[in-house]
């Protein structure tokens, strides 16, 4: 987590953002009113789930199976569309 | 080295473009962008003009971007890259400064309309850098207005659905024609349903930069589930209709030789790629046939067109 | 002290003068777009980098816009920039001159002062100048051709002064300076001038291993923070200006301060005024000193940051001030350097009478019988804003 | 102080004359200024344009109201009097440039010098260029720079044939110049 200096002096020049990738702080998962599940046994590792996922929120695993970041993902639905073995649901949140 | 692909597989895991960003659920610029950040190798710096892009992936002080990133304003992404690029070579020769790739993300406004301009100047006087429009056919950011890249009939807030003007009356400009006019060196479309074929492409944008070659224009088809009024989840499924209507051919021009990336030899029927869409769904009602008629004459037109072109050694 | 630095006396035209000095800068980067009366400026950088005397990247840019735009980019990248514009070019840069001060970058850009449009109108103004006061560039304004070169070579050290990092703007009175022939000195070679103003060290530049994110969006919750920051920037750069004048003045023997003063200490009546009419009127107030009119000059050479101490010093005890626009701020209390005058007098609790004169618009000639009227008007009527000369 | 006024017409080298001018006097050590008075001037329009030249240095920025000296590069512009003669008094000096015609009655009386730099431009350019002629005429009746300040600046503004045929002018126009009193 960055902390960043809250008096204006003490901000970087130019408003500049001096430090990457600060966005992963941000909880976007709570966007989601639907959560995707994956079912392994119907995955047969395509990627194409990891590769449209707006929010990086399909994490590729070591043996190219998947899991999902629910910190990030927003729920959007794209994996469980493009799966082409509907191995991905989208399950409404709440229940969980 | 390229590094071309045949399977996602083969794409690295790190990505350059972060999670936590502020882009709406189901947006489709971030496909493209994560591919274009690791196919295009070596160290390498963003121009993003001002636009959903970049709104949402730098609302200070968190950023999504793991490469320098800069924002400049609207119109002017093209001129700001020239300036980079031509400070790059300036340091490198009187400085001995290490060379970095440099990639422009513009929108459809920001690159059809308003940065027309700039954008020509900069392909004109031959910068070395990829310049890509992300196309999601209207002015998104602002709340859905209609661009230069807005199909006909689309409904937008500026060109609605109205009972005498059934959405926008004008035809779609042709923005990889005027790119062509300055005759680039290799221009594209690309399409998200089509990784494999996108990433491949700016892995040979890359290769072209590394031979100091350039510029190289790429013309992204953006799905914008909120600005086309459908559901987050057929951002991917859209584009792949798009291709496969022949709504948004995937080809690409090598030094004026046109070749077609994804022959379609039946394509679907435009109606199925217009009733996913709202800003679409008004045309398949019976009074708006014609407009209907309007827009497959169009596609068919330019699809032929296409095919003719791409019979040609080259265009140029 | 000594000055070893070669010089060659020589003469040359304002325009030429600045294009000797950004050769002299040793500048990486030129994007520029052509302009009357700006143009012999990119003409012969043009030829200084096409004949290899120069080795630096021209882009010749298709518009202001794209102009100042591409000087940015460089700035950021860390190369030593150049534009330069006049009237409707510095018009269509307008909203990148935000921008490039506001991201810090320290670009360096002359401005062939010049009226805008309509009617529209080639010769001198400072509607330009002016146009560009809240945007928040160091701006320095040349009296001579000399003061051109100077200012240009002292506006790089500024401007890009770690403590500083903003960009400057050195105005020249648009055929008066630009077109003018004078004799001037300039450095003999680049190599030396470089002892003076050494290669550019880009605080932050653009580098992929430090990836910085350059200009993102910052909504109510921090655009005011980063905005005060930017305001103190401006005004701290007022000392290292005038440190930066006196390192000049070891180097070359040439002295410059933020306002020149003539006659002012027992002067009943003060003319304040910028640009190239400031050599008329000391000429005129040395002939009605020999009247025995107690008269005084102050010119400012520099005009941002507003060299309020220094101006309130020298006007402090006159009674009378006259203040003169080459421009007007249309539907406002007056001109624009009127009301700076006026609002600085008032924060210093001062309250002399104070006549606005509009002269010289549009390249009108500013003569001797002009700067009579404008005297005899602020102590023998209670007129407030006259415009000098105009028919009617 | 020395105040000039050059008149000409657009193309013919009015600027050029007197920034030479200003150039030569700044090569001798002198104060020197040219003022150019331009409008969105094309070919063949009169134009006119200042220079000043003093052992002191020059504040003054306006143009030049009460010539010393008037030079008039055109040989049609001498009957435009009310032009040539605005702001003069019975020291100033006019030096003209006459082909195939008389002075015109209006300048009886003053101080007139004339030379055909029409000739000497068409033998030594082969084009009706008049200014570096006249600029040696000026020198001529003047004295107000030395000839030899004068070539040397043409140096930096013209080279190879041009130059050499300019400095012929120059020197032409120098030794051809008459006083009519």
């Amino acid at each position: 987590m960055v902390k960043w200096p809250n008096k204006w002096m003490e901000l970087p020049i130019g408003g500049v953002i001096n430090v990457p990738a600060t966005s992963v702080d941000v909880k976007t998962g709570t966007w989601r009113s639907h959560r995707p599940v994956v079912n392994l046994d119907k995955c047969i590792k395509c990627l194409m789930c990891w590769v449209s996922c707006p929010d990086n929120s399909i994490i590729r695993l070591d043996d190219d199976y998947v899991d999902v970041d629910y910190y990030h993902c927003k729920g959007c639905g794209i994996c469980a569309n493009v799966c082409p073995t509907d191995a991905i649901d989208m399950v409404e949140e709440g229940g969980i | 080295m390229a590094n071309f692909i045949r399977r996602l597989n083969e794409i690295p895991r790190e990505e350059l473009f972060a999670s936590g960003h502020g882009l709406c659920a189901g947006c489709g610029i971030p496909p493209m962008v994560k591919i274009a950040l690791k196919a295009v190798d070596g160290p390498k710096t963003v121009v993003n003009a001002t636009g959903c892009l970049e709104v949402a992936t730098t609302l200070y002080p968190n950023t999504a971007w793991r490469v320098p990133w800069v924002h400049n304003a609207f119109e002017n992404a093209a001129a700001t890259a020239s300036g980079i690029e031509a400070a790059l070579r300036a340091l490198k020769r009187k400085r001995g400064w290490k060379d970095y790739k440099i990639i422009v993300f513009g929108g459809d406004g920001g690159t059809f309309d308003i940065g027309l301009q700039s954008l020509s100047g900069a392909l004109e006087r031959g910068h070395k850098f990829i310049y890509v429009c992300y196309d999601n056919e209207a002015y998104m950011n602002t709340g859905i207005q209609r661009s230069g890249a807005t199909p006909i009939g689309a409904a937008t807030t500026t060109s609605p659905a109205g009972r005498v003007i059934p959405g926008k009356p004008e035809n779609k400009k042709n923005l990889l024609d005027i790119v062509l006019a300055h005759r680039v060196p290799y221009a594209a479309t690309l399409n998200s349903a089509y990784p494999i074929d996108m990433w491949n492409k700016f892995a040979k944008a890359s290769e072209y930069l590394d031979k100091g070659i350039g510029p190289i224009f790429f013309h992204y088809y953006s799905p914008c589930p909120v600005g086309w009024r459908m559901d987050s989840a057929l951002s991917i499924e859209v584009a792949r209709l798009a291709v496969q209507t022949r709504i948004w051919p995937l080809y690409e021009v090598e030094e004026g030789k046109i070749k077609i990336n994804v022959m379609v030899r039946r394509p679907k029927p435009i109606e199925e790629y217009l009733k996913l869409q709202g800003r679409f769904r008004h045309l398949l009602k019976p009074e708006n046939r014609h407009i209907l008629e309007k827009i497959k004459e169009y596609v068919e037109l330019n699809w032929n067109r296409l095919i003719r072109l791409s019979q040609l050694d080259s265009i140029y | 002290m000594s000055i070893t630095v070669r010089q060659i006396r020589t003469g040359l035209n304002g325009d030429e003068a600045v294009a000797y000095a950004v050769k002299h800068a040793n500048v990486d980067v030129i994007s520029a777009y052509p302009i009357t009366p700006q143009t012999i400026i990119v003409e012969r950088l043009s030829e200084f980098v096409y004949n290899g005397e120069l080795d630096a990247e021209f882009i010749p840019v298709e518009s202001e816009h794209s102009a100042l735009s591409a000087a940015l980019g460089a700035s950021l990248a860390g190369a030593r920039v150049f534009t330069a514009t006049a009237s409707q070019g510095l018009a269509l840069m307008y909203e990148i001159l935000y921008i490039t001060s506001s991201l810090r970058a320290p670009v360096v850009m002359a401005l062939g002062n010049r009226a805008f449009s309509a009617p529209i109108n080639i010769h001198c103004s400072h509607d330009d100048a002016y146009a560009a006061r809240d945007a928040g560039w160091i701006q320095f304004f040349a009296e001579t051709v000399q003061e051109a070169y100077d200012l240009t070579l002292i506006a790089y050290r500024v401007s890009e002064d770690r403590d500083v990092l903003l960009p400057s703007i050195i105005n020249l009175d648009g055929f008066i300076l630009t077109h003018s022939v004078e004799p001037l000195n300039i450095f003999a070679d680049s190599e030396e001038v470089s002892r003076f103003l050494p290669e550019r060290k880009p605080v932050n530049p653009i580098d992929p291993d430090n990836p910085i994110t350059y200009g993102p969006l910052a909504l109510p919750d921090y655009y005011m923070e980063i905005k005060r920051q930017q305001a103190e920037a401006i005004y701290s750069s007022k000392p290292i200006i005038n440190r930066v004048f006196e390192e000049y003045k070891e180097f070359s023997g040439r002295r410059y301060s933020p306002l020149k003063t003539l006659y002012i200490d027992d002067a009943e009546t003060i003319f304040v005024l910028l640009g190239s009419t400031a050599g008329t009127i000391r000429h005129m107030v040395r002939k009605w000193r020999r009247e025995n009119k107690r008269v005084g000059v102050v010119s400012l050479t520099l005009y941002r940051p507003f060299p309020e101490e220094e101006l309130i010093e020298a006007i402090k005890d006159a009674k009378n001030i006259v203040v003169m626009d080459r421009s007007f701020s249309y539907g406002s209390p007056g001109g624009q350097l009127f009301m700076d005058v006026s609002s600085t007098l008032l924060k210093y609790g001062l309250s002399p009478r104070i006549l606005n004169v509009i002269y010289g618009l549009g390249g009108r000639d500013f003569t001797p019988d002009l700067a009579e009227k404008a005297l005899h008007l602020v102590v023998e009527t209670d007129e407030k804003i006259v415009w000098l000369g105009v028919r009617g | 102080m020395i105040e000039i006024r050059w008149h000409g017409r657009g193309g013919q080298g009015v600027v050029t004359s007197s920034i030479l001018l200003s150039q030569a006097a700044i090569y001798e050590g002198k104060y020197a200024i040219h003022i150019p008075e331009f409008g969105p001037e094309r070919r063949g329009a009169p134009v006119r344009s200042y220079t000043r030249i003093d052992d002191e240095e020059i504040e003054i920025r306006y143009g030049v109201l009460n010539p010393d000296i008037v030079v008039v590069i055109d040989p049609t512009l001498i009957t435009y009097k009310e032009l040539i003669l605005e702001g003069v008094d019975e020291e100033t000096r006019f030096i003209f440039n006459i082909h195939d015609s008389n002075v015109p009655g209006d300048y009886r009386g003053r101080h007139v010098f004339m030379v055909d730099a029409y000739r000497i431009a068409l033998d030594t350019l082969g084009r009706p260029i008049y200014n570096t002629a006249m600029l040696g005429a000026l020198i001529g009746a003047t004295n107000i720079v030395k000839l030899d300040s004068a070539i040397e600046v043409m140096r930096n503004r013209f080279s190879g044939e041009v130059l050499e045929r300019n400095i012929q002018a120059l020197k032409r126009g120098y030794s051809e110049v008459i006083s009519l009193g």
